[in-house]
C-alpha cells in the first residue's frame, strides 16, 4: 500500500568533500596528546619508557578504559552516568559472593546483572523524566549502601582464582589480556554503532533530543540501551578489578568515577553530547592513567603532582577538543 | 600481523629477578614509602620518619601518595614494580584490607622487599611469602577497648555515650568498634546511645555530633571516636553547643589531640607513632636487602605483629608531645623491639 | 513563583513533616536550629555553584578552592604555626585567593575553550595542591577569637555563620535579580548564541561568574575553618557533588537557564533535613546513603511530574 | 527593466550619498561561494527588497552588513565612508541593525530585557537593573509597532508571532543609538506572521522609511513588491540586477531570481494538475479522527481521504498545531480515537506514529526539525531504517545513492551529502527535513506544519508539486499553511479551527476555490 513516490529520481551527481588536513589532525589529537605526555614523562625520567613500564601502564588502564567506554555512550546521548564506579564496586562484591556457587559463569552473570541495573536506571531516567545526573547520583548512593550491607562492610577474598586468571595473562607475552579485552570492548561497541543506525540515533539524541524524537528516532530506547551498556561495562570492569585485587570490596572502584569522566572529556568527547567517540575515550583513559601513575613515579612531589595534574588535564582537553563540532563550550 | 602467539603469565622479557640472597650494595637500594596523602599530620609525619631513616643510611626515600584511592594505589605499585625491582624496598600503607593481597603478590613476583602496615586480611599469612617481610599494626581491638575504658572512667562509670565510627568498610574501624563493645560489656552501666559513621573526618564528625547532641541532649556524657580527627570534630561541636561536660576520646595521638588532652578538653587517646612507622618499614627492608638480616632469620612472630601502643591521658601526655625516634630503633638487630606479640 | 517551581518547596515540607511525625527529637526547636546551622556552609557553596549552573556550565572546583582558602585563612589569622594575626584581613585574603582560582577556571573556559567540567576539575586539583604545599605537614589551628566566635556565638538562636550564610543567600538572590551579571548569567544559560547576536560579549560575564563562585567557595572554606577551629586541606571534600545535588533538587537545571539562588537554597534545606532526619529517626549508618539517594530521586521525580511534557528534553 | 546596479544611478540629479553601499563582496565557505562579488546600494529613506532563491546568499550578505560574517573580499561603505565591521555592536554604532531569519531571543528573559539586551542604556546603572526604567524603555519600543504584549512576560511564554514583534521592537532600539538615519535589515520577518500582523509590520516599515533605510527580505514576492521601493536580486552569490517595485510583476522578479521563466500561479496551477481524478468516487477516509481531546483542543473530528490534502486554518491559539502534534504522538491526548486505514493509531509516541506511516514536519525547524551538526544524509535518513539498511546493518552506498537522488530531486543546495545541515540555508534545510519522510516511500499520512516557511518561490513550487505527487500516490496530507492563500490553493478541503475546536469545514475543490474572505468569516 505504500505510495509510489516520485518514480524518476535523478542520477547521482556527487561532489566529494574530503576532510582537510586540519580536520584530520583534530581527530588524531587525543593520540598526539598521549604521545606528548609519554615523551614528557620519559624526559623527566628516562627509565620510564621501558617495555615493562608500558605494559604495566596499559594493564592498569584496562578497567578505566572499559568504564569510560560504557559511560561515553551515555555522554554521547547527552546524559551522564555517575553510577558507574559505585556499580562497579557493587559488582566486585557480587563477584566475590557468587563465585563459589556459579564458578566460571560468574563473569557472565555479573555482566548480565549490572547491565540490568544500568537498564533500570535508564528506564527511570526516561520514564520519570528525571535528569540522568540525579538518577545516577541516586543510583550511586544506593549501590554503595547495598554493597556495604551485603559485603558486611568489608572486603571478600576470592580464593578461587581460576575464574579470573585469564585476565591476568599476556597475549604474545607482552600485551596484557585485560587491555586486549578493553580494546575488544571499545572496538565492538564502536563497530556496532558504526554499522547500524545506532550511531546516528545516539548522536541525534545527544545533539538535539527533541529534533531526534520528532524525527522519529527511538530516543528512549537508545538512551536505555546506552545505560545498559554502561552498566555492563561497569560489570566487566569489576571483573578486571577482582582479577587484579583477588577480592571484592564495597568501595573498590569508587574513586574511578572522576578519572573515567575525565578520560571521556580528555578524549575530546563533548560533555554536552553528540560529538565524540569511544576511541577518543580510549586515548583519554590512557592519558589519565599515565598522569595518575606517571607523575609520582617520575618523582614529582605530592603537592606539585596535583597542581601539574590539574594543569595538564586542562591543557590536554584544550588540545583534543574539536571546536568546529562543538560550537558553544559550556 | 596476527601476533597471538599464545598467552603467558609474564610480561616483558622476564625482568623479574628471583629476589633473595644476592645482597645489594647499600647505595643501590631504592626506598619507597607510600601513604594516602600528605595533607594530614599523621601521614605527613610518617613520610618524614621515612626520610629521617633514609638520611640515616645515606639514601633518599621516594614519597608516594595515592589520595585514599585504592585503584590509584594499585596503579602506582604496579608501575613501580614494572621498573627496576632488584633492590627495591617498599613500606606501604594499604588503603584497605583488600588492597594488600595484590601488593603482596606483585612484590613477590617482582622480587621487591615489602613491609605493610595497618591493613591486611586476617587470612592472608605473611609466612606464605618470601618477599613480604613483615606486617605491622596496632591492636585496634585493644585501642578501642582502652579508650572505651578511659571514657567509662571519665564519666564515672555510668551514663550514655555515643560512638563515631570510621569508614565502615575498614578493618581499623571494625576492630576499634569491637574494642568499644568489649569495653561496654565490662562497664555495664555505660550505655551506647547511638553509633554513627563520620568516615574518619573532622568535618563530618562535627555535623554528626551536633545532630546526636540535639537528638540525645543531656543524656550524652561521653563521645567515643574511632580516631582523633573525629574526636577533634566532636570537641568543636561540643564547644559550639556550649557543652563542657562531655568526655571525648580518640585514637592516633595526633598533635592537636595531645594539646587537647594537655588542656583537659579531651580525655584520652592511644598512640600510633607515625614517624617510627615510616622508618621501621624501610629499616626492615633495608636490612634484608643489604644482607644484614636474612629474611629466613626473621622469627615467625615478627612477620606479623602488633606494635607497642600507649594509652595517653593527661598524666602522661607530656611524654608524647614530641615523639622521639632514635636511630637505635632502626638498627638491624633491634628492629622488633616494639613488638607486643604476633597478630593472632 | 510559578506552579512549576512549587515542587521542591512542597517536597521539603512533606519530608520535614514526615520526619517530624516519625521522630519527636526531630521536631524540637533546637534541632531546627541545628539543621539551619548545618545547612550554612552548603548554602554558601551552593550560592556560588547556582550561578555557574544557571549558565549551563558545571563547577567541580569547590573542594580545591575551599581547601586552599581554609589553609590560607588558618595561616593568616592568629594560629599555632606562625605569628600572623590579620583577623578579618585574613578572611579577605582567603576569599580573594579563592576568587582568583575561580577566575582562572573561568579564563581557561573562555580563552582555551575547555569545557568547565574540565577546567574546574583541574582548578580543584591545583587548589588542593596549593593547600597541601601550605599545609606542610602541620595542622594550622586557629585561635583568632573572631573566627572562633563565628561558630560559637549565637544571635537569635542561630550561630553567626548561619547568619553569614543567610546574608550570602540574600546577596546572591539580589545579584541574580537586580544586576546585569546575574541576569546575563541566567540569559547565557537560556541562549548564549543569542547574547552574541545582540552584541553582548559573554566571555567577561562568564569569567565574572566563575570568579564570584570562587569567592563564595572561599568564604565557605573560611566558614569550615571557623567551625573546625583548624585549617584542613580536606575542608571542601564532597561539597562539589552535594552542592550540585542541592541545586538540582531545588529546581536549578544542569542545562542552564532555569532556577536560581532561592531554588537552590530550598534544595540545600531539603538535603540537610534529610541528612539530619535520617540520623534522628535512627536509620542504620550502613543504609543512610542509600536511603538518602532514593529520597532525592523520588523528590526530584515528584517535583518534575507537574512539568512533564511529551517530547520533553531531559539530559 | 533589468538594470545594472552600479553603472546607472537611479536618478539624473546627483544622488545623495547612499546610506549603505556594498562593492564586490566575497565570502567563501568550504565548498560554497556564498557571496561571489555582490554589489548593492541602499539609498537613504528607501525600502530595498532583496530577493533570491534559497541559498542565493541573502542572509550571508546581510550578516556581513552587521559584522557577523567577515567577508573574504570587497568593501562596505556606510554613508560614503568605507568601514570594516568587526562586530554587531560595531555595526550598531554605524546605525545598522538586523532582525535575524532564525529567531534570536533569549527565551528565559523577559521581553523587556530582550528588547534592550546589549544596549540597556538607562535601564542598567552601574550594573544594577532598574526594572521600571527597563520596562518603560521596552514599552516605548513596543508602542512604536503597536504591540500589546506585556514587557515583563517571559519570552518563552509568548507566541511565535509575538516573539517576532519583540525582535522588531528590539531592532528599533537602534534609533536611540545613532544620530544618523539608521539602516534596518529584516531577514524574512514575515514568514511566521499572520496577515494582520504583517499589515502592522508593513505600516511600521513604511513609517521607518521616514527616518531610516530598510532592507527587506521575503520569499513572498507579492509582499516584497508591495512594501519595497526597489528590489535587488541575488543569484548564486552574485547581484543579477534590480527593479523598481512599482511597475514590476512577481513573475518578472521570479524570472530574474532563477534566470529563466518560471510558472506564475504556482499553487493553483499545481492544484489543477493533480485534482482531476480525485473528485470522482467517494473513498473510505484514510484518517478518521473522532472526539480528539487534549490540553489545547477539544472534540476534534477530522477525516482525510487517501490522496486528499486537508488544510487546517485558524488564528494563533486555535490549537491546530497541537492537533497535528497529537496525531504524531508528540502531544498527549485525554480522549478520542484515531483510525488510520482501518487500524487504531497508537498515539503513545512518535516511534509508533512513524511505524504506522505517519510523517510530521514541525514548524520550528531549527530546534525540532533538524539535528544541526549532523550531515544532510543522516538527517534525511534519521527515521527510516530500511532506507539505508539491509537488516540492521547500514549500507553507506545504499544511503548515499538514495540521499543523492533526493538532493538532486529537490534541488537541495549543499556541497555534499556529508555537509552538516546547519551549514545550509534555511530553505534547503527545510527540504531535507521534508525529504526525511519521503526517502522510504512508505508514508501514508503526512502532517505538515508550515512546510514552506522560509522557502523561496521555486522551492515552494517544488514542495507543492511534491505534495501533489504524494497525494496522487495516495498519501493523505494535513497542511497547516503559511497563509490563507496557500491553504486555499493547496487544499482539497479546509477545516477551520478556533479555540481548540473544529468549527467549520469548507470544500475547496479545484475550480471551486473559496476566497480568503470566506474563510476569515468562518474564523471569527
Ligand atoms: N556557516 C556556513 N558555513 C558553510 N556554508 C554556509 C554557511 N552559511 C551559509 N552557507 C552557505 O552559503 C550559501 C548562502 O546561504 P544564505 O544563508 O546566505 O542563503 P539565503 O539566500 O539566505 O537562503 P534562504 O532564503 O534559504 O535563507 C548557501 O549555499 C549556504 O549553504
Ligand atoms: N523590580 C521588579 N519589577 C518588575 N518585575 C520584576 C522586578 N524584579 C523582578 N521582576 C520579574 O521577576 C523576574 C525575575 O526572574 P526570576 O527568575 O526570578 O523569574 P521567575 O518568575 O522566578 O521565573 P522562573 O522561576 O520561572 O524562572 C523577571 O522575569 C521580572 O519579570
Ligand atoms: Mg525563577
Ligand atoms: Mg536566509
Amino acid at each position: 500500500m505504500s505510495a509510489p513516490v516520485l518514480a524518476t529520481p535523478a542520477p547521482d551527481a556527487v561532489v566529494l568533500a574530503r576532510p582537510t588536513v586540519g580536520q584530520r589532525l583534530t581527530s588524531f589529537m587525543p593520540v598526539i596528546a598521549l604521545v606528548v605526555l609519554l615523551a614528557a614523562l620519559t624526559i623527566a625520567d628516562p627509565s620510564f619508557l621501558t617495555l615493562n613500564s608500558l605494559t604495566a601502564a596499559v594493564r592498569t588502564s584496562a578497567p578505566l578504559v572499559v568504564l569510560a567506554a560504557g559511560a561515553t555512550l551515555v555522554v554521547l546521548c547527552g546524559g551522564i552516568d555517575l553510577s558507574i564506579a559505585a556499580l562497579c564496586s557493587l559488582a566486585t562484591v557480587f563477584f566475590a559472593l557468587w563465585l563459589p556457587d556459579l564458578g566460571g559463569l560468574t563473569t557472565l552473570a555479573i555482566i548480565a546483572v549490572t547491565a540490568a541495573i544500568g537498564a533500570l536506571q535508564g528506564v527511570a531516567h526516561v520514564l520519570l523524566r528525571i535528569p540522568s545526573f540525579i538518577v545516577t547520583l541516586g543510583g550511586m548512593s544506593i549501590f554503595a549502601a547495598v554493597a556495604l550491607v551485603i559485603s558486611d562492610a568489608g572486603p571478600i577474598r576470592v580464593v578461587d582464582r581460576d575464574a579470573t586468571n585469564w585476565l591476568t595473562l599476556y597475549v604474545g607475552g607482552v600485551v596484557p589480556m585485560a587491555f586486549v579485552v578493553a580494546l575488544v570492548v571499545v572496538a565492538v561497541i564502536s563497530l556496532v554503532l558504526r554499522l547500524t543506525p545506532l550511531e546516528t540515533w545516539v548522536r541525534a539524541t545527544g545533539y538535539s533530543e527533541s529534533a531526534a524524537r520528532l524525527g522519529g528516532a527511538p530516543v528512549d530506547l537508545v538512551k536505555v540501551a546506552a545505560f545498559t551498556v554502561s552498566g555492563a561495562c561497569a560489570g566487566l570492569a569489576a571483573v578486571m578489578l577482582v582479577s587484579r585485587n583477588f577480592s571484592g570490596s564495597p568501595s573498590m572502584a569508587d574513586n574511578l568515577l572522576l578519572p573515567a569522566v575525565a578520560a571521556i572529556v580528555v578524549g575530546g568527547t563533548a560533555i554536552t553530547g553528540g560529538h565524540g567517540s569511544l576511541w577518543r575515550s580510549l586515548a583519554g583513559a590512557l592519558v589519565v592513567t599515565l598522569l595518575r601513575v606517571g607523575l609520582p613515579i617520575v618523582g614529582v612531589p605530592s603537592a606539585w603532582e596535583q597542581i601539574l595534574y590539574g594543569a595538564i588535564i586542562v591543557a590536554a582537553v584544550a588540545l583534543t577538543l574539536d571546536r568546529s563540532k562543538v560550537l558553544i563550550i559550556k | 600481523a596476527a601476533t597471538l602467539t599464545g598467552c603467558t603469565e609474564q610480561a616483558g622479557g622476564g625482568a623479574a629477578a628471583g629476589g633473595g640472597d644476592a645482597a645489594c650494595d647499600p647505595a643501590d637500594v631504592t626506598l619507597v614509602g607510600q601513604v594516602r596523602n600528605e595533607s594530614n599530620p599523621y601521614e605527613a609525619a610518617w613520610l618524614d620518619g621515612g626520610d629521617a631513616f633514609a638520611e640515616q643510611v645515606g639514601l633518599t626515600q621516594e614519597r608516594l601518595t595515592y589520595d585514599g584511592d585504592s585503584t590509584r594505589q594499585q596503579e602506582q605499585i604496579s608501575q613501580l614494580l614494572a621498573g627496576d625491582t632488584e633492590c627495591l624496598v617498599m613500606n606501604i600503607l594499604p588503603n584497605g584490607d583488600s588492597d594488600t593481597p595484590p601488593i603482596v603478590e606483585g612484590a613477590e613476583e617482582a622480587g621487591a622487599y615489602l613491609v605493610t602496615q595497618w591493613n591486611k586480611p586476617a587470612d592472608l599469612n605473611v609466612t606464605d611469602y618470601d618477599q613480604w617481610l613483615s606486617h605491622i599494626t596496632y591492636d585496634g581491638v585493644e585501642s578501642g577497648k582502652q579508650i572505651g575504658d578511659a571514657l567509662a572512667e571519665a564519666i564515672g562509670g555510668s551514663g550514655g555515650i555515643v560512638a563515631l565510627q570510621g569508614i565502615l568498610d575498614t578493618g581499623a574501624a571494625k576492630d576499634r568498634f569491637a574494642g568499644l563493645e568489649e569495653s561496654l560489656a565490662a562497664n555495664p552501666d555505660v550505655e551506647l546511645l547511638d553509633d554513627q559513621t563520620a568516615n574518619f573526618s573532622r568535618a563530618e564528625a562535627l555535623e554528626v555530633t551536633k545532630t546526636l547532641l540535639t537528638k540525645h541532649g543531656d543524656d550524652v556524657k561521653g563521645i567515643w571516636a574511632a580516631n582523633d580527627d573525629m574526636a577533634l570534630g566532636a570537641l568543636e561541636a561540643l564547644q559550639q553547643a556550649g557543652r563542657d561536660d562531655v568526655a571525648v576520646v580518640g585514637i592516633d595521638a595526633v598533635p592537636d589531640a595531645l594539646t587537647a588532652i594537655q588542656d583537659g578538653t579531651m580525655t584520652a587517646t592511644v598512640s600510633s607513632d607515625g614517624p617510627w612507622q615510616g622508618g621501621i618499614g624501610l629499616a626492615i627492608g633495608y636490612c634484608v636487602a643489604t644482607g644484614e638480616l636474612a629474611a629466613a632469620d626473621i622469627a615467625a612472630e615478627d612477620r606479623a605483629w602488633f606494635a607497642e601502643q600507649f594509652l595517653i591521658e593527661q598524666d602522661n601526655v607530656a611524654d608524647f608531645v614530641s615523639p622521639e625516634v632514635s636511630e637505635d630503633d632502626f638498627a638491624c638487630d633491634n628492629l622488633f623491639s616494639r613488638s607486643q606479640g604476633a597478630i593472632s | 513563583m510559578s506552579l512549576r517551581d512549587a515542587g521542591p518547596p512542597i517536597a521539603l515540607v512533606v519530608i520535614f513533616g514526615v520526619f517530624a511525625v516519625l521522630s519527636p527529637d526531630f521536631r524540637t526547636v533546637s534541632n531546627v536550629q541545628n539543621v539551619l546551622d548545618a545547612a550554612a556552609v552548603l548554602a554558601v557553596v551552593t550560592c556560588g555553584i547556582s550561578f555557574v549552573l544557571m549558565m549551563g556550565s558545571i563547577d567541580l572546583s569547590a573542594p580545591g578552592i575551599m581547601g586552599a582558602a581554609a589553609i590560607t585563612v588558618a595561616l593568616l589569622a592568629a594560629n599555632n604555626r606562625n605569628d600572623n594575626d590579620l583577623g578579618l584581613l585574613a578572611v579577605a585574603v582567603a576569599v580573594l585567593l579563592a576568587a582568583a582560582l575561580g577566575c582562572l577556571s573561568g579564563l581557561a573556559l573562555v580563552v582555551l575553550k575547555v569545557p568547565s567540567f574540565m577546567t574546574t576539575l583541574g582548578i580543584s586539583a591545583v587548589g588542593l595542591g596549593l593547600a597541601t604545599l601550605m599545609f606542610a605537614g602541620v595542622q594550622p589551628n586557629v585561635s583568632d577569637p573572631m573566627l572562633e566566635g563565628w561558630a560559637v556565638e549565637r544571635f537569635l538562636g542561630l550561630a553567626r555563620l548561619t547568619w553569614i550564610a543567610l546574608a550570602c543567600v540574600l546577596v546572591g538572590a539580589l545579584v541574580q535579580r537586580y544586576t546585569r551579571l546575574g541576569r546575563y548569567a541566567f540569559a547565557i544559560g537560556g541562549a548564549e548564541e543569542v547574547l552574541a547576536l545582540s552584541g553582548v560579549r559573554v566571555a567577561p560575564y562568564k569569567v565574572a561568574v566563575f570568579t564570584m563562585a570562587g569567592a563564595f567557595y572561599g568564604l565557605a572554606g573560611v566558614l569550615v575553618t571557623s567551625q573546625l577551629g583548624a585549617g584542613l586541606v580536606q575542608a571542601g571534600r564532597g561539597y562539589d557533588f552535594s552542592a550540585i545535588t542541592a541545586a538540582v533538587v531545588g529546581g536549578t537545571l544542569l542545562t542552564g537557564g532555569r532556577g536560581g539562588i532561592l531554588h537552590s537554597t530550598v534544595g540545600v534545606l531539603l538535603v540537610t533535613v534529610l541528612t539530619n532526619g535520617l540520623v534522628q529517626v535512627g536509620v542504620s549508618p550502613y543504609w543512610q546513603g542509600g536511603v538518602q539517594g532514593l529520597i532525592v530521586v523520588a523528590a526530584v521525580a515528584a517535583a518534575v511530574i507537574p512539568q512533564r511534557r511529551r517530547n520533553q528534553v531531559t539530559k | 527593466m533589468t538594470t545594472n546596479l552600479r553603472a546607472q544611478p537611479a536618478s539624473k540629479v546627483p544622488a545623495p550619498v547612499p546610506a549603505l553601499e556594498v562593492r564586490g563582496l566575497v565570502k567563501h565557505y568550504p565548498g560554497v561561494k556564498a557571496l561571489d562579488g555582490v554589489d548593492l546600494v541602499v539609498r537613504q529613506h528607501e525600502v530595498l527588497g532583496l530577493a533570491g532563491e534559497n541559498g542565493a546568499g541573502k542572509s550571508t550578505l546581510l550578516k556581513a552588513l552587521v559584522g557577523l560574517v567577515r567577508p573574504d573580499g570587497g568593501e562596505i561603505w556606510v554613508r560614503g565612508e568605507k568601514v570594516r565591521l568587526k562586530s554587531i555592536m560595531d555595526a550598531a554604532d554605524h546605525g545598522i541593525g538586523m532582525v535575524f531569519q532564525e529567531q534570536s531571543l533569549v527565551p528565559n528573559l523577559t521581553a523587556a530585557e530582550n528588547i534592550v539586551l546589549g544596549s540597556e542604556g538607562p535601564g542598567v546603572r552601574r550594573g544594577v537593573y532598574r526594572w521600571n526604567t527597563m520596562r518603560r524603555l521596552a514599552q516605548e519600543q513596543l508602542d512604536k509597532i503597536g504591540s500589546h504584549i506585556d514587557p515583563l512576560a517571559r519570552t518563552d511564554t509568548l507566541s511565535f508571532a509575538d516573539r517576532q514583534m519583540v525582535e522588531i521592537a528590539k531592532v528599533l532600539r537602534i534609533e536611540e543609538r545613532t544620530s544618523h538615519p539608521p539602516v534596518i535589515i529584516l531577514d524574512e520577518p514575515t514568514s511566521v506572521l499572520e496577515s494582520k500582523e504583517i499589515e502592522t509590520l508593513f505600516t511600521q516599515v513604511r513609517r521607518l522609511r521616514e527616518f531610516a533605510s530598510v532592507v527587506f527580505v521575503s520569499h513572498r514576492l507579492d509582499e516584497v513588491l508591495d512594501v519595497c521601493d526597489r528590489v535587488a536580486v541575488l543569484r548564486g552569490g552574485q547581484s543579477v540586477g534590480e527593479l523598481p517595485a512599482a511597475d514590476a510583476a512577481p513573475a518578472e522578479l521570479h524570472r530574474m531570481m532563477i534566470g529563466s521563466t518560471g510558472s506564475e500561479d504556482h499553487y493553483h496551477g499545481a492544484a489543477a494538475e493533480g485534482s482531476d481524478e480525485q473528485s470522482d468516487e467517494p473513498r473510505r477516509p484514510r484518517l478518521v479522527v473522532r472526539g480528539l481531546t487534549g490540553k489545547t483542543f477539544r472534540d476534534v473530528d477530522l477525516d482525510v481521504h487517501a490522496g486528499e490534502i486537508v488544510g487546517i486554518v485558524g488564528v494563533h491559539g486555535s490549537g491546530r498545531e497541537d492537533v497535528c502534534r497529537a496525531l504524531f504522538g508528540a502531544e498527549p491526548t485525554t480522549a478520542g480515537e484515531v483510525v488510520l486505514d482501518g487500524e487504531k493509531l497508537d498515539l503513545s509516541g512518535t516511534r509508533a506514529a512513524c511505524a504506522a506511516g505517519v510523517g510530521y514536519v514541525p514548524a520550528e525547524r531549527k530546534t525540532e526539525g533538524m539535528v544541526g551538526p549532523m550531515s544532510v544524509a543522516d538527517n534525511m535518513t534519521l527515521t527510516k531504517q530500511h532506507a539505508r539498511c539491509t537488516g540492521p546493518v547500514v549500507r553507506p552506498r545504499k544511503q548515499a545513492t538514495l540521499v543523492d537522488r533526493w538532493i538532486e530531486r529537490l534541488s537541495i543546495r549543499t556541497p555534499h551529502r556529508g555537509t552538516a545541515i546547519q551549514r545550509l540555508s534555511g530553505g534547503n534545510q527545510q527540504k531535507v527535513v521534508l525529504a526525511r519522510w519521503l526517502v522510504a516511500g512508505d508514508v501514508r499520512l503526512l502532517l505538515l506544519d508550515h512546510p514552506t516557511r522560509g522557502l523561496d518561490i521555486g522551492a515552494r513550487s517544488e514542495v507543492y508539486r511534491l505534495m501533489r505527487e504524494l497525494a496522487a500516490g495516495g498519501v493523505a496530507t494535513v497542511l497547516l499553511a503559511d497563509s490563507l492563500e496557500e491553504a486555499i490553493g493547496m487544499s482539497d478541503r479546509i477545516v477551520v479551527m478556533s479555540d481548540g475546536r473544529a468549527t467549520a469545514e469548507v470544500a475547496a475543490p479545484a475550480g471551486g476555490k473559496p476566497t480568503p474572505l470566506d474563510l476569515v468569516k468562518e474564523m471569527v
